[in-house]
């Protein structure tokens, strides 16, 4: 009948009135992220502090949105930021170009670029939208960092 | 009712009908000349209740009510022939209606 | 007396208002505009039907032509490509000879009379007047005019079967 | 609150039976999978023919309800059973159309009921908002059945030119309707309103009615095609299927005749009132003018048609030029007021049976009897019994003598020629004259050319006719044919019923 | 003179009251419809802006109120800027008759407590309420956009469609009560509860309420505007303070609406149970306050209901007015008066339509589901 079915449809989303809310108040609560997600990028170093990137620019020539800039310099033999022969000197990502597809993580001999568990990346100006080297590159200071602990983004 | 309003409201009537017959001669637009019409039709209403209630005669509303009911009935009706016969010939404008004239 | 002129105001407001409406009904080559001008004109007369005391009338008027009739003018109007039906001013009989150039001017010649019959006989007097309650009204229509009552169901059944016959498509 | 019950009269009966049988049908046609035009034309028929009964059987002469507001007076009863007749004719005549060309037959005859209904309360009606309402409901059926064919652009434009021209006079009636209620401060009933106009309570109420029927006079111009508000009838006619076309030129145009008396009888000189009769002058004045120029415009353009249902159309507006001399007759009042009704009466039944078998062959004929006059050469050969009907309807709409047509025009010039109207008369002998050679075209192209060769092989073939539309011509042109020989039994049939 | 200008002074505080009421409710309606429709998607709704939330649509409202009133190219410029006017206005001249109130006796003169109270008060409600269509119509057509006047057309055909229930289904109640005047068939539903035309006219009720929802546009009746297929429908176009007309002609007549529903059907300003505290201003003090109780149950029935169901499809929602809402009015009417006529006792009235509704949603659900069944 109609009405009866009415009736149970109502009752359905009166008794959902009355339940425990499942929001979360965003920016003051937080839900753990799953271990998966994968977020804005970042560089890795080795545990000896040098750089991870040797500016081969595989990254930028795979990337689908063309989001990666990298301009290569060839490595002071006496002070390598780099273990390889050259290192990337800018490394910008343009974010609002970039669709997070990975294939820069893929394509990276190295294993430098990798993409993170930050999601925050909201900002009021294009500009700051651009996130360069020192953006990404894990601290010297956190040495091979941890995924987790990674620091949070610069932006906005 | 103030007995000066009768005799305006007379001339007024008349007034919109006339104004009423001519949209009718002058239009081209169907629907223009359906809107003519409905105006002299509300001038037979305006003159009837202003008779109405001159001679104070209680039926007056009820009789507006028919002439309404009138133009509701012809409105209905009309407006269902002016979509029909725009779907057939796209055009509503009286003058390319003349596949009949002969 | 106040009170009175006041009407007279508002008289004079209405009938200028009504006649300027439906001067542009009956000229204006855009039907929306003349649309609304019809409601403007409607509108007016029943604020007149007001001042001469017949809410009943006034109510109707407003209810029945501007709620519902004119609704379904502006929705066919809306449905036949509104901007396409603004068209250029030339009179419907311009080319059917000059037979319905003298029915304009006998209905002219007609109308003329009509207005000076009218007044040149009418003499201002006073008159009572009641308003008259709705059972009046409503008992008058179902015994002295209970015939054109029921035609108007009749009338109104025909309507709804010929405009369902012709609109519907196959 | 109490509610009083009206009491049932006998006066209702016909207009219930005719409503009821209209419902029957469309109630029926949602019951009944498949279209049955026969079965909703016998529906049809039955209920015109139980009210056409009930008029005979209970209801007496001058029988009246609702404080004079419905009469039965002779004339508007006689004239509600020629309208019955006429209605069962046309109900016949539409059978082969309707069923041809898989019209909606239930809505069909469904809204052909309820406009005849609409005729029966124009001609019994006595009160002005009745008669408004029932010209509205003829206006609304016959727009509404003339755009009945689907996806025909003709009819569509048939529609629009009728409804338009029907909603302009609509709009005409109204005004009239309401002077007229003004004039008879604050009743729509004629007989309040002859009262008002013999013994006006001020000159005010004088020019009231005077105005209102101006205005009603050009809003029933247009119902009866008068010159010059006949301009849309050949477009009208020619655009609806034909049985459509035979109901607006016959049926509504009889009943807009009666409408008219009763409406102007207020205005009929009885006393020799001297304002009342100068007042009547203009009137008379000007309905001769319409009589007078309906016969000249109509027979005259009637001439150069080469389609059938426009030759057809004028020729009606040319009738209704004669039928205005009796109304004229009427008002005048120098000749007995029964004697113009009965003989408007007689010319009515004449022009109902002689057109119903003019449009009846046309319809039988299908597309090639609506098109060109052309179209109905060698039909002699092909289908002699059509050829014959139709050879009577024109003779008879012509005024041969021996043909009902012929007894109906003179009874009518009779009477006018008694009252001294002999440059009317003798207009109208001219035209009708004139008129023959229009009709008789037809007649020869049927009897004395050949089909065009190309068409003379599928066609040749006799037409094939439905049972009912058999009826209908046999029954008209037998009666066109025996009325016309024997006039007095149409007399004595208008007295008995 | 004097009586005059207290008269004058009188009927200005009434139209402040009303339209304080009406104008005052949309910020509240708009916050509860939001709240309450968080909580029955099982989300706190607006929760930032003051405690709770509270203040979120003010200032919702300061920010749309600085927005920039953009005026799209191609649009009948007259029209375009008229129809906002147009569709908030009826409504708040169709509240002008709503009593809020039993009459207040001060000072020697007794005060009905409505803007205007006369003998044809309920139709110059529906008189003045149906020309909000033109607003709506009008903003479709003019904004130079398909969409926009889809939903003006479709307003316009919901609107005629429904408005034959809207009236036929208070017939009963004119029937039983025997006045247009609002005031009276108020003051007939008082003493108890039991009195209430809700229980004397049922199906004419339900008819009403559905009826009332499709003509205030609002879900599952709020084709003209349908964001998933129109994009906002008829005000597509509009933005700053002329889409703020719109909203708060929404909300307004929503508000207008249920206090109608509340006059005709729960009582108006009648306490479900019988008492007077004799103080005439006290009185209509608790007269106001029940009268916006049972609004504000039918303004939180009307946001449960658009909580719970869906947007009606265009034909589902002309079937509905026309095959099943249409005739069962009609017949409410036909009933109605026949045993008014027998005057038959309130109570066998009510059961009769009662029956009536329980009887025909029997016969459409049985039809839904044989159609549904042979559709597969």
């Amino acid at each position: 009948m109609l009405l009866v079915e009415l009736i149970k449809g109502f009752s359905v989303t009166l008794r959902h009135m009355f339940r425990r809310r499942v929001t979360v108040q965003y920016p003051e609560q937080r839900r753990r992220d799953a271990p998966i997600f994968r977020g804005r990028h970042r560089l890795q170093r080795y545990a000896d502090g040098l750089e991870r990137c040797v500016g081969c620019a595989l990254c930028a020539s795979v990337c689908p949105s063309e989001a990666i800039y990298l301009e290569a310099a060839e490595n002071d033999p006496t002070n390598p930021v780099s273990p390889g022969e050259r290192y990337a000197k800018v490394y910008q990502i343009h974010l609002l170009r970039c669709i997070y597809c990975g294939f820069c993580e893929e394509a990276c001999p190295e294993d430098a670029i990798v993409m993170g568990p930050e999601y925050e990346l909201a900002a009021d100006a294009r500009a700051k939208c651009v996130i360069s080297k020192k953006d990404m590159l894990t601290p010297r200071e956190a040495g091979f960092g941890d995924y987790e602990t990674f620091p949070a983004p610069r932006i906005g | 009712m103030d007995p000066v309003f009768f005799p305006a409201n007379l001339l007024l009537s008349l007034v919109i009908f006339s104004l009423g017959v001519m949209g009718v001669l002058w239009q081209r637009n169907a629907l223009s000349v359906f809107m003519s019409i409905e105006l002299m039709l509300n001038a037979g209403n305006l003159a009837l209740i202003s008779f109405a209630q001159r001679f104070g005669d209680s039926a007056g509303a009820g009789l507006v009510l028919f002439i309404m009911t009138v133009a509701a009935a012809e409105a209905g009706v009309g407006l269902a022939i002016f979509i029909r016969l725009y779907r057939q010939r796209n055009t509503i404008e009286l003058d390319k209606a003349h596949e009949l004239q002969g | 007396m106040r009170l009175l002129s006041l009407q007279y105001a508002f008289y004079a407001f209405l009938a200028t208002l009504a006649i300027l409406s439906a001067a542009y009904v009956a000229f204006s080559r855009k039907t929306v505009y003349a649309v609304l001008a019809l409601v403007v004109a409607m509108l007016s007369l029943a604020g007149i039907f007001l001042l001469i005391q017949s809410p009943f009338a006034a109510l109707i008027q407003v209810f029945v032509y501007a709620g519902a009739i004119l609704v379904l003018f502006l929705y066919v109007i809306m449905l036949l490509n509104p901007r396409q039906a603004d068209v250029t001013i030339r009179s419907v009989f311009e080319n059917r000879g000059p037979f319905l150039a003298a029915a304009g001017v006998f209905v002219a010649g007609f109308f003329f009379l009509t207005a000076k019959w009218l007044l040149t006989v009418y003499t201002v007097e006073r008159f009572q007047f009641e308003e008259f309650s709705l059972i009046e009204v409503a008992s008058r229509l179902l015994t002295d005019y209970l015939l054109p009552f029921e035609l108007t169901s009749i009338l109104l059944l025909m309507a709804i079967i010929g405009a369902v016959l012709i609109a519907k498509r196959n | 609150m109490t509610v009083s019950w009206p009491t049932i009269e006998w006066t209702w009966a016909p207009l219930v039976l005719l409503s009821l049988a209209a419902g029957v049908i469309i109630a029926g046609d949602l019951f009944v999978r498949a279209t049955r035009p026969a079965l909703w034309m016998q529906l049809g028929l039955l209920g015109l023919l139980a009210a056409g009964a009930a008029v005979v059987l209970q209801i007496p002469p001058n029988a009246s309800a609702f404080n004079q507001a419905v009469q039965y007076d002779g004339f508007g009863r006689s004239g509600v059973l020629v309208l019955l007749a006429g209605g069962c004719l046309i109900a016949l005549i539409s059978q082969r159309p309707v069923g041809r060309e898989e019209l909606p037959a239930a809505e069909y005859f469904a809204l052909l009921l309820l406009a005849v209904l609409g005729l029966v309360v124009l001609s019994i009606s006595f009160e002005l908002m009745a008669i408004f309402l029932s010209v509205e409901m003829v206006s609304v059926g016959v727009y509404v059945l003339a755009g009945v064919r689907r996806g025909d652009t003709r009819g569509s434009e048939a529609a629009m030119k009728y409804f338009v021209l029907a909603a302009f006079s609509a709009g005409f009636l109204v005004l009239g309707l309401a002077f007229l209620y003004g004039g008879a401060e604050g009743s729509t009933l004629l007989g309040r309103i002859a009262l008002a106009a013999h013994r006006p309570a001020t000159p005010f109420s004088l020019g009231c009615i005077l105005a209102g029927y101006a205005l009603t006079l050009a809003g029933f111009a247009f119902k009866l095609t008068l010159v010059p508000f006949h301009l849309y009838a050949a477009d009208v006619f020619d655009g609806a299927p034909t049985p459509v076309a035979a109901f607006l030129a016959v049926l509504s145009k009889a009943a807009g005749v009666i409408a008219l008396i009763h409406i102007l009888s207020p205005l009929r000189v009885v006393d020799n009132d001297a304002l009342q009769s100068a007042l009547m002058q203009d009137f008379t004045g000007l309905l001769w003018i319409f009589a007078a120029l309906g016969i000249v415009v109509g027979n005259a353009a009637a001439l150069v048609q080469r389609r059938i249902k426009r030759m057809l159309a004028y020729s009606t507006i040319a009738h209704s030029g004669y039928l205005l001399i009796g109304v004229l007759v009427f008002l005048e009042g120098s000749v007995r007021g029964a004697e113009v009704e009965t003989a408007i009466l007689v010319y009515l039944t004449a022009y109902v049976l002689m057109n119903a078998g003019a449009f009846g062959v046309a319809a039988a004929l299908g597309p090639a009897g609506e098109g060109e006059i052309e179209d109905y050469a060698g039909l002699a050969r092909r289908s002699p019994a059509l050829a014959l009907a139709m050879t009577i309807a024109l003779l008879s709409l012509t005024g041969i003598p021996a043909t009902a047509g012929f007894v109906g025009k003179l009874t009518l010039f009779a009477r006018a020629v008694e009252a001294d109207h002999i440059a009317l008369v003798v207009l109208a002998v001219l035209g009708s004259a004139v008129s023959a050679y229009y009709y008789l075209r037809v007649v020869v192209y049927m009897y004395m050319r050949d089909s065009a060769p190309e068409t003379s092989g599928a066609e040749a073939d006799p037409v094939p006719l439905e049972f009912g539309h058999k009826i209908g011509l046999i029954f008209s042109t037998a009666a066109t044919v025996f009325f016309g020989i024997f006039p007095q039994t149409l007399l004595f049939l208008l007295k008995i019923l | 003179m004097n009586e005059f200008l207290l008269d004058t002074l009188i009927i200005v505080i009434k139209i402040g009251v009303v339209f304080g009421l009406v104008i005052g409710s949309v910020p509240v309606l708009v916050l509860a419809e939001r709240k309450v429709l968080g909580w029955m998607q099982v989300r706190p709704g607006p929760n930032r802006v003051g405690p709770w939330g509270l203040l979120q649509t003010l200032v919702d409202g300061a920010k749309v109120f600085f927005k920039e009133n953009i005026i799209p190219d191609g649009v009948e410029p007259l029209t375009y800027r008229l129809a906002p006017l147009l569709v908030i206005l009826p409504v708040l001249i169709a509240a002008s008759v709503i009593p809020f109130g039993p009459p207040v006796k001060i000072a020697g003169r007794e005060i009905p407590l409505a803007i205007a109270d006369f003998d044809l008060s309920l139709l110059f409600f529906f008189a003045v309420a149906t020309l909000s269509v033109y607003g709506i119509v009008l903003a479709g057509w003019s904004s130079n956009n398909k969409w926009s006047l889809m939903g003006g057309l479709r307003s316009s055909a919901q609107m005629f469609s429904y408005e034959i229930t809207l009236s036929l289904s208070i017939v009963g109640i004119l029937l039983t009560s025997g006045t247009f005047r609002l005031t009276a068939i108020v003051g007939q539903q008082s003493g108890g509860f039991w009195h209430w035309n809700v229980f004397l006219q049922p199906l004419g009720f339900v008819l009403f309420l559905l009826a009332a929802i499709a003509e205030v546009n609002r879900t599952p009746f709020d084709l003209p505007e349908a964001e998933s297929e129109l994009t906002g429908g008829f005000h597509t176009e509009y933005s700053g303070m002329r889409f703020v007309m719109f909203y708060m002609s929404e909300y307004s007549s929503v508000f207008v609406m249920s206090s109608l529903i509340a006059t005709l059907f729960f009582g108006g300003y009648n306490p479900p149970f019988p008492y007077t505290f004799g103080t005439s201003w006290f009185d209509g003090a608790i007269g106001l306050f029940w009268l916006l109780a049972k609004i504000g149950a039918l303004v939180f029935f009307f946001i449960w209901l658009r909580g719970t169901l869906p947007r009606l499809r265009y034909d589902e929602l002309m079937m509905l007015g026309w095959k099943i809402l249409f005739p069962l009015a009609f017949l409410n009417l036909i009933f109605t008066a026949i045993l008014v006529a027998l005057n038959w006792p309130g109570w066998l009235l009510g059961l009769v339509g009662a029956g009536a509704l329980v009887l025909t949603d029997l016969v459409v659900s049985q039809i839904l589901w044989r159609r549904r069944r042979a559709a597969g």
